[in-house]
């Protein structure tokens, strides 16, 4: 190997103001990782919630910076698109691990620390493990491993390659494994969540990769650009597309939790520590459907067509599997889980309407439900009794009684997963199916609507839980959080309602919001 | 004083106004104010009345707007009183036998601790009368037709401790709305086809109106009056209303408002001119309800249900009069008035009896009692000889002239109605006879005395009406061409002559009166009514099954309907709700059997999802 | 007194400020919290009689007070209100019912699940929603107000009602979400057609009229808004709700939800149905009057059926709701303008016979017929009131009922005369059902526990009552102050779809 | 030599890696079945990289055994920390979380 | 090439079917490694010599190390049953996934394929590893980038779950037996029981050089259950004897249960 040709090499020009963001969590993420080796351990944590809250504040300068002086366009050779809804979608991104942070951050809720297994290698319930917790430590990698993911996310949805987009779904997903399992209560459903998620994750991946395969067979190229000018250039369908796009859309569906490939989403969501399924329930959607969005508008839209079948048949199934079998949900968490479902459907008719009404509705919509989302977990999140979170639906009755202020925002939240005007849920909700009814869609939109009144009865029975059953015996109490949970509800909440009341601004964001083709 | 015409009816509605606002303030003269409202406004009358007769015949009909009610597109409704022969007429009647109930009323309530309610009704009662009769619309006549509904029901359920009161009170309200639906419909096709409810136009858009339409309004009116007259097939309500306290019997129903269904088919005349269909159903419901209401009569013995039957009958032959036309008309409002007179005085005369028989209607446990109460019995018999057509009395001239008016349009008609004196007679005689003549059968404890002052002379004044009455409209005012710009007159034709006519006439009812007198005077009256009688008089007790019917073919059906109703409003209709919520709970709790919780069957249905979705790609795609 | 004043956003903004007010007062009792409240529902009370006063019964402009804010751009939105002779008397009904309702509900709010502070802070709430849906001019508005007002009334009849008040409330509000998305699905069609025929979507309501919209299409546009205001209003077979709703809730919520709320639905229909959907008014018209037909009938019969004093009520609004509907649909001057004229006089006459029932239930502690009987003799007035409040609700002639009722059976007789002639059915049968009631709850001798705990009417309650039953016997007589209002705009309504009245038919055949 | 059949071969292992999954109640096994659909994907890429004549195809199956190699690893020590909790490597086992 | 391709193919789906169908998981392991060393035969010859090292080295190498060193702690021996224990699994995972297969074959079977080969993609580079790093470190640099928090990830993973800190510095040898000898009793070993039993049993305590019995012997938890046989005191100069080397032991020394 000669070293003139190595100089041949030319170094692809980087764009460090597109990058920042995603280099700043990144470096942080490593940044974290020295922290976890040579800060002494008593003050490591400290540490770790500084470290991470601030990368995360400069991510988000970086991203506003991106939004501000208009840097957009491709980088390191088209495998990043920086474009209008990239901004958008890292800033929401950024914002969401924000509040999951302060809410990974609580310790004051658990009389014994925050959420997470004090050491998680030690077996439950081993004296190992009661030493550690007596000592009251603390497993600080979860921030590196929690920074990492949300590098991922970052990616995730600006990836113009399918190999990026591949590495980036791996990057988010690798720390979200492991940190699942990492729960300091109910370790052994901890772990179980960690495994379904892992091996379903793998396995679809496994499908994601080989559609890429048959994509770049065809295209000979995995660009997303690229592949969409294959697509038109070739007369004929090519099985090779149209497998390969529909095994990508799978990996990605997968993600999303639309059915039939959401199986994992109520046992991980119900598994994984309260905090974390906060996270992921905003974080990965938005990023998950940001990458959705992305391949099927710039890559797949010649597909369109072919797909429309099937992908009216997942949106139709996702939206009732999601809000039927929600009907049926004892524990909070599944039905959360399930009404992401459900949401994950409503969502896909914003992919499918394919239009710049129907993408401004989905990030609007995406918006909306990632604080929502949070706060409703953060908000399960306080309601415990002696072993931890009370996640049984009956032990909520009467919550409104002992505790009116949260059980309000609860209120709020389930009104606005429900979509009832002057919250965000409601605008979203109006966005998406506008947009999709304009696009012909309007079959899908009474299912749509349809499967949000079935799913309205659910978030109902539990307002109804709360305000109108007496309580039960058991010792259920709303925990007095610390500042950090108290910010992070606060925040969804009032963001709830500001995006319910004046959505303006933020369609006025997303007035520019365009993918880069 | 025509100006002032409101106050006709503002001064019984102030009256009740301020006792029923007043509350137990007013308890003290309550009575006497209502009397003086009642009196004050016949005052007004008989000024207006006055007034009236300066004039012409063609300038006596005033109109005097009010207000404008309703304006709404071409539906113009004003709040005006329409002053004409016809109208001043009631009024005078209404205020005058109504003034004179309420003297009455002073002395046979006086003992009732919610007298000053009872006054407060009657003059509301006579407020609403009287914007009946005063109204130049049929939307405001609904007002007053509804508003003495209202009254009634008030005064008929004025026990309202006593269930039987409360139920007669609400039965004759519903009954009443039944045909009140008859009035409101007549007003909405009068709309429809002329485009206004007021009786000027309405009247003189009917002449060219055509006869389909002139029949179905004049069906719908005549089921209004069947509500308010008592007529077949209305008539239950009547018997029933007699729970009320007598001065209400005889105020509201006998001279006063059931005679209103009379009235507005008299005030309609012009449709039912043009309407023989219509006229021919006024007819037959006035002849059934003639006989019925007499036959009803000779079988009670309850003295005010007696009468009350006697009043069916009585109005029968009004509803008769003026379905016959411009012949019937004016005899009809004739008669309304004349029986005003008598059979408010023979109520007034029961209520008279009844307070010294201790409430006790019963005419079995009476006889004999002309020895007790003669002033009663004077002025009752007045009454008797009115109502069975002893010339000079006052039922002889209009019943005579209704029974002659009825042979000139056709023999059948005129039969009917001297079918109809014949059992007048018998069970008039039957009253008379069991009531104050054969032996006392007074229960023990019983004294039968006289009535004060304050009711006898009420009595005695309708005695007088009942007397001369009929005289001195027919020969002094000359009702004929009094009412006659108002309403049409003409002679009878054809029809035996009067030479011929009223010596039958008397003959059949010296036939009846004979007959009872012979059962009921001469013979010994049992105190329990005998059992084995024949199935006319069992029919007859039983107001020939009037409520039996209603009971079998409304009631029994509408309250299974309604329970059925219940239960298909909680299992139906609220079933499909909450089936589909339930089906959604079973269908949901199905599907969350898939979720096994095992890896590999969540892989499973991963890979089924993958296969179905590459297969529907593979079939759209070569499609 | 002429004052140029927004009217509408300080009627929204004083109920809300007030609720406001109330919910973060601390250490006050429950009467202060009460009075505060009234205070508040009497000041919306009086500026909405001066709006009243000042609304130009003769001016030929649509709206009144119009304001106009910038909402959401991005979805052809804004902040729009303005008021026609509808809306108008319809907030003036909702902002005079809501102080009586406080006022008689006094105590009505104590002892529940809920606070007598959330009870004041609801009701305002719900007030200055209610007020936000009469108002807008603007269809999204109008629905996020149409739908958000379900939450304040959720928890009203929730938090504050008998024992099944928790189902009564999912139920209503399921009711209602189901009708709020079917709209929903209409109100994005709507927008979307607007958007092709504009060029850009709006929810203008004066725009949105400009619309060529096609048959089919109107149809099932139509179907939405229809179905979602059948259910508020609620029309059979969508009534199942009410009956549970309102005989759970307190009084007090009771006659703001039926008296009030449940006009959304039948103002929905004039206010957006006619003028925007005409071919499909035409084409569905058969059956909506069968429905109201049948609704007529069937709540009758039903209330007739019924042991409960306040589903009793209920049912009867269903048979009113039928009668409003039918003369909405029967598509003729008096039709329109009795319906209208309806709505306020059910509004009024529903609150008395809810208010007084619920004053009798709270001396008996019971909602059953059975419990009472004699109440007329050992309270004589309350029995009167109730009475009055009866024969209102029978629309006995004199009270305002009749004039509306009469005019909405004139209205459809002309154009639909054997539709009419049935509806008559319910003319008799209300007589039965109130004078049912009536006979059982107030004739016949007081029971020894009707007698130790039915009482007179207190002077608080007479004080609440009296208004309503001033409004009811004066606008019997002089309905024309209401009608002279809604007379405009019906006519406006009639022009914009194009329908005339029927001509007399001057006795030619028919 | 027909570039056809390494795809056929491809798509039947990945099958059978899919099979695998589904019938195999081990972890670790059920890992490796994974692991062979990642091979069979990366198959295809080389495949393709030479039909296509670029090197791209190449690239990819180099980073996808990287990711390979890195979620091997998480998933074996997921694995183990399970073992090490319930003393099985059945996949099964791990069905608390359900309906 | 063709026969080489047809082998490797049979064995690498022979590998594949046998890493399904063994009941061990060892033996699965291994078959995976069979079909990864036959992938990398046929990576070779679809000319790509770099990949087909890796694939060796890395898949393997390491991956099926990793695989088979995990299988060493869950145990190596344990064996899977195949029976199918979830109902309804095992006919539709067939099922399904020979459906899988057939959809994939069917759709795939037919495509056309080129043939181009490397050749023009190597024109500006020395060969294929040159030309793989040219596309690694340009176009997917930053995947490349991207992995590097893949392994760290890995990495952090792999330290979080499995490596096991102790609460407390562990213990060295010198610690423990100071701690042994601090607390002061039998630093050594007890003495053995039945020492002078007359027949072997470890109920019978030890007896010292002097002759007492050394209740310690004898296990605790039979003496905590008073187990324990004493031995006749009177013997004691037996005993003696027996010490002495003079006595051998009679039968009638009777054994008796501690009165």
């Amino acid at each position: 190997m000669s070293s003139a040709l190595i100089a041949d090499i030319t170094a692809p020009s980087v764009n460090y103001y597109m990058l920042a963001p995603i280099l700043i969590v990144l470096g942080g993420a490593v940044l974290s990782v020295l922290v976890e080796a040579f800060y002494p351990r008593e003050s490591r944590r400290s540490a770790q919630i500084a470290l991470v809250l601030t990368t995360l504040v400069v991510a988000f300068l970086a991203v506003l910076n991106i939004k501000v002086d208009a840097i957009l366009g491709f980088t390191i050779v088209n495998s990043l698109a920086i474009d209008g809804v990239s901004v958008f979608l890292q800033g929401l991104i950024i914002l969401s691990a924000l509040v999951g942070a302060l809410l990974i951050s609580e310790n004051r809720i658990d009389p014994l620390g925050d959420a997470f297994a004090a050491q998680s290698s030690a077996l439950p319930g081993s004296e190992d493990e009661l030493a550690f917790t007596e000592r009251g430590w603390y497993q600080t990698e979860i921030w590196s491993l929690f920074l990492f993911s949300v590098g991922g996310m970052l990616i995730f949805p600006i990836a113009n390659d399918l190999l990026t987009l591949f590495v980036a779904l791996e990057v988010m997903s690798l720390p979200l494994y492991l940190l699942v399992g990492m729960a300091r209560r109910r370790r052994l459903l901890s772990q179980e969540a960690a495994l379904k998620y892992f091996v379903l994750g793998a396995f679809s991946s496994a499908f994601m990769l080989y559609g890429s395969a048959l994509v770049y067979g065809f295209a000979n190229s995995v660009e997303l650009g690229d592949i969409a000018k294959a697509l038109s250039a070739s007369a004929a369908n090519s099985n090779l597309m149209l497998v390969g796009g529909i095994f990508i859309l799978i990996g990605l569906l997968f993600k999303v939790g639309a059915a039939p490939f959401h199986q994992w989403t109520p046992d991980v969501y119900q598994g994984a520590p309260t905090a974390i399924t906060a996270f992921m329930s905003a974080g990965t959607k938005v990023a998950a459907f940001g990458a959705l969005l992305r391949v099927f508008y710039v890559a797949l839209s010649g597909l369109a067509w072919d797909l429309s079948a099937v992908l009216w048949a997942i949106a139709i199934i996702t939206m009732l599997v999601g809000t039927i079998i929600g009907v049926a949900q004892s524990d909070i968490k599944r039905m959360l889980a399930y009404s992401s479902i459900a949401h994950a459907g409503f969502l896909l008719l914003g992919v499918i309407a394919q239009s710049k009404a129907a993408l401004d509705g989905s990030l609007f919509y995406l918006a909306g439900y990632a604080f929502t989302s949070l706060g409703a977990f953060a908000v399960v999140s306080l309601v415990r009794d002696a072993s931890g979170e009370a996640n049984h639906l009956g032990q909520w009755a009467g919550l409104g009684k002992r505790s009116p202020v949260i059980a309000s925002v609860f209120t709020l939240f389930l009104l606005a997963l429900a979509g009832i005007p002057l919250t965000s849920g409601f605008v979203g909700k109006f966005a998406v199916f506008a947009a999709a009814y304009e696009k012909g869609l309007a079959p899908l939109v009474v299912v749509a609507v349809i499967a949000s009144a079935i799913a309205g009865f659910f978030y109902v029975r539990v307002i109804v839980l709360m305000f109108f059953t007496d309580a039960s015996g058991d010792e259920v109490s709303v925990v007095v959080p610390s500042f950090a949970t108290a910010a992070a509800i606060t925040i969804t909440a009032v963001v709830t309602i500001v995006l319910g009341v004046i959505p303006q601004p933020v369609f006025d964001l997303l007035s520019n919001a365009l993918f880069l083709k | 004083m025509t100006a002032y015409a409101w106050l006709l009816v503002a001064l019984p509605l102030a009256g009740a106004a301020v006792l029923l606002l007043g509350g137990k303030r007013t308890n003290a003269w309550g009575h006497l104010l209502g009397t003086a409202m009642s009196l004050g406004s016949f005052g007004v009358g008989v000024a207006t009345l006055i007034e009236m007769l300066a004039k012409t015949a063609e300038e006596r009909e005033t109109i005097i707007h009010l207000w404008d009610w309703i304006v709404v597109g071409t539906f113009h409704v004003p709040v005006a009183l329409q002053l004409d022969q016809l109208s001043i007429s009631f009024v005078l009647l209404i205020t005058g036998v109504g003034s004179l109930i309420h003297i009455y009323s002073i002395g046979y309530m006086a003992h009732d601790e919610n007298r000053r309610k009872f006054f407060a009704y009657l003059n509301l009662f006579i407020a609403a009368m009287l914007v009946l009769v005063l109204a130049n619309n049929y939307m405001l006549l609904y007002v007053g037709w509804e508003g003495v509904g209202l009254a009634s029901y008030l005064l008929i359920g004025f026990w309202i401790h006593k269930p039987s009161a409360a139920t007669a009170a609400k039965k004759a309200f519903v009954v009443n709305r039944v045909g009140d639906v008859g009035l409101s419909l007549a007003v909405m096709l009068m709309f429809t086809a002329f485009g206004t409810v007021t009786f000027g136009e309405v009247n003189a858009a009917a002449e060219s109106a055509s006869t389909q339409t002139a029949t179905w309004i004049g069906l719908a009116l005549l089921l209004a009056a069947c509500g308010k007259s008592a007529q077949f097939p209305l008539q239950s309500w009547l018997l029933d209303a007699m729970e009320g306290p007598t001065p209400v019997s005889a105020l509201i129903h006998a001279a006063t408002m059931v005679t209103a269904g009379v009235y507005l088919i008299a005030r309609s005349h012009a449709i039912y001119d043009i309407a023989p269909i219509a006229q021919t159903a006024v007819i037959v419901i006035g002849g059934i309800t003639l006989i019925m209401g007499a036959i009803i009569g000779t079988a009670k013995d309850d003295i005010k249900k007696g009468l009350a039957g006697s009043t069916m009958s009585q109005i029968g032959y009004m509803i008769l009069g003026v379905g016959l036309g411009p012949v019937g008309y004016v005899f009809a409002l004739f008669h309304l008035i004349t029986h005003g007179f008598f059979k408010a005085g023979m109520f007034l005369g029961a209520g008279s009896v009844m307070h010294g028989m201790h409430d006790d209607v019963n005419m079995r446990h009476y006889g004999n009692l002309r020895t007790a109460m003669k002033i009663t019995y004077a002025t009752f018999g007045m009454g008797f000889l009115a109502i069975i057509g002893i010339p000079p009395f006052a039922g002889f001239w209009s019943k005579d002239e209704i029974i002659r008016a009825a042979f000139s349009h056709s023999p059948l008609t005129g039969i009917v109605t001297l079918i109809g004196a014949g059992i007048t007679a018998f069970y008039m005689t039957r009253m008379m006879a069991m009531t104050f003549f054969g032996t006392a059968r007074w229960q023990d404890d019983v004294h039968p005395h006289e009535s004060p002052k304050s009711m006898t002379i009420p009595m005695m004044i309708l005695s007088i009406g009942s007397a001369f009455g009929g005289m001195l409209l027919l020969f002094v005012a000359n009702i004929e061409s009094w009412l006659e710009p108002v309403v049409g007159f003409e002679h009878a034709h054809g029809g035996p002559d009067s030479s011929v006519l009223i010596p039958v006439t008397l003959t059949i009812v010296a036939i009846g009166a004979m007959m009872g007198w012979v059962q009921y005077a001469k013979r010994e009256v049992p105190l329990l009514a005998p059992t084995d009688v024949s199935i006319f008089t069992k029919a007859a007790r039983a107001d020939l099954y009037g409520d039996t019917f209603n009971e079998a073919v409304f009631m029994r059906p509408g309250q299974y309907l309604t329970r059925s109703l219940v239960y298909v409003d909680n299992k139906v209709v609220d079933g499909v709700v909450n089936g589909t919520a339930g089906l959604v709970g079973v269908v949901a709790a199905q599907l969350r059997r898939t979720q096994t919780g095992f890896v590999r069957s969540y892989a499973l249905v991963m890979v089924l999802g993958v296969v179905v979705i590459g297969a529907i790609a593979a079939i759209v795609g070569m499609a | 007194m002429n004052l140029s004043l927004p009217y509408l956003s300080l009627l929204i903004a004083i109920p809300t400020f007030g609720a406001v007010f109330v919910g973060l007062l601390r250490n006050s009792n429950e009467d202060q919290v009460r009075k505060i409240g009234v205070f508040f529902s009497l000041i919306t009370a009086v500026l909405a009689i001066l709006m009243a006063v000042n609304y130009d019964q003769s001016a030929n402009n649509v709206m009144q007070f119009v304001e106009t804010y910038t909402w959401i751009p991005a979805l052809g939105t804004s902040f729009a209100l303005g008021v026609d002779g509808i809306s108008l008397t319809l907030i003036l009904l909702a902002a005079i019912l809501v102080p009586v309702v406080l006022i008689a509900g006094w105590k009505e709010s104590e002892g529940q699940r809920g606070s007598v502070r959330q009870y004041v802070v609801l009701t305002l709430v719900t007030e200055a929603m209610m007020v936000g849906v009469f108002a807008a001019t603007d269809v999204f508005l109008f629905y996020v107000f149409f739908e958000a007002i379900l939450i304040p009334m959720y928890i009203l009849i929730g938090r504050f009602g008998g024992a099944r008040a928790s189902y009564a409330a999912v139920k209503f509000l399921l009711y209602s979400i189901v009708g709020g998305l079917l709209m929903l699905v209409s109100l994005i069609g709507l927008w979307v057609i607007s958007k092709e025929q504009f060029g850009a979507g709006t929810f203008d309501w004066f725009a949105l009229q400009d619309l060529q919209i096609d048959g089919p299409t109107q149809n099932w546009l139509f179907l939405g808004f229809f179905i979602a205001f059948a259910i508020k209003a609620p029309l059979f077979p969508f009534h199942t709700w009410l009956p549970d709703a309102a005989g759970e809730a307190t009084p007090g919520s009771a006659t703001l939800l039926v008296g009030v709320l449940d006009k959304i639905g039948t103002f929905g229909m004039i206010r957006y149905l006619l003028p925007l959907f005409p071919l499909a008014v035409d084409y569905f018209r058969p059956v909506i009057i069968v429905m109201c037909l049948v609704g007529i009938i069937y709540g009758a019969l039903l209330a007739i059926g019924q042991s409960d004093i306040k589903r009793l009520i209920a049912y009867t609004s269903v048979s009113h709701f039928g009668f409003i509907a039918l003369g909405i649909f029967a598509y003729t001057s008096q039709g329109l303008s009795g319906a209208s004229l309806y709505m306020i006089n059910h509004g009024f006459s529903t609150a008395a016979l809810f208010l007084i029932a619920g004053f009798m239930i709270s001396r008996r502690g019971s909602r059953y017929i059975e419990d009472f009987g004699g109440v007329a003799k050992v309270a004589p007035l309350l029995a009167g009131t109730f009475l009055l409040a009866g024969l209102s609700s029978l629309a006995l002639p004199g009270m305002s009922s009749f004039v509306s009722e009469f005019l909405v059976l004139t209205g459809t007789f002309t154009r639909y005369p054997v539709p009419a002639i049935i509806a008559t059915i319910g003319i008799v049968l209300a007589a039965l059902y109130i004078l049912l009631m009536i006979q059982r709850t107030m004739t016949g001798e007081p029971s020894d526990e009707v007698r130790s705990t039915v009482g007179e009417l207190t002077t608080r309650e007479k004080f609440a009552i009296t208004p309503v039953i001033a409004i009811i016997l004066v606008l019997g007589f002089f309905p024309q102050i209401v009608l002279n209002v809604v007379n405009p705009t019906i006519e406006r309504v009639m022009i914009l779809v194009g329908a005339t009245d029927p001509l007399p038919t001057q006795g030619d055949n028919k | 030599m027909e570039l056809n059949n390494f795809i056929l071969l491809s798509a039947i292992l990945f099958s059978i890696g899919a099979v695998g999954v589904l019938v195999r109640r081990n972890a670790i096994v059920v890992f490796m079945s994974v692991e062979m659909m990642l091979n069979a994907a990366n198959l295809a890429f080389v495949t393709f990289a030479k039909a296509n004549g670029s090197i791209d195809g190449q690239v990819i199956a180099f980073f996808v055994m990287v990711v390979a190699a890195a979620e091997v690893v998480v998933g074996l020590s997921i694995i183990v920390s399970i073992f090490r909790t319930r003393r099985t490597a059945s996949i099964d086992e791990a069905s608390l979380l359900k309906f | 090439m063709v026969i080489a391709f047809w082998i490797c193919a049979a064995l690498a789906v022979f590998g594949a079917l046998g890493m399904v169908f063994s009941k061990k998981a060892v033996h699965s392991a291994l078959f995976v490694a069979l079909t990864m060393i036959n992938l990398a035969v046929l990576y070779a010859i679809l000319e790509a010599p770099f990949l087909s090292m890796v694939q060796i080295i890395v898949y393997t190498g390491a991956v099926m190390m990793l695989f088979l060193f995990v299988l060493m702690v869950v145990g190596v021996d344990s064996s899977d049953s195949l029976t199918e224990s979830i109902k309804g699994q095992r006919v539709p995972a067939l099922l399904g996934a020979s459906a899988l297969g057939v959809i994939l074959i069917g759709l795939l079977g037919n495509i056309t394929m080129t043939n181009i080969g490397f050749d023009q993609a190597y024109v500006a580079y020395d060969g294929n590893i040159d030309a793989l790093a040219g596309l690694i470190f340009t176009k997917y640099l930053f995947a490349f980038e991207a992995t590097s928090a893949l392994l760290i990830t890995a990495a952090l993973g792999a330290m979080v779950l499995t490596h096991r800190e102790h609460a407390e510095k562990p213990l060295t040898q010198r610690d423990l037996s100071v701690l042994r000898f601090k607390s002061g009793n039998h630093p050594g070993s007890l003495p053995s029981p039945g020492v002078y039993a007359r027949h072997n049993a470890v109920d019978i305590p030890a007896l010292l050089p002097d002759g007492t019995m050394a209740e310690i012997s004898v296990p605790k938890p039979l003496a905590a259950r008073g187990a324990i046989r004493l031995i006749d005191l009177a013997s004691k100069d037996e005993v003696q004897a027996l010490n002495r080397g003079e006595a051998v032991i009679t039968s009638q020394s009777t054994d008796r249960v501690e009165e």
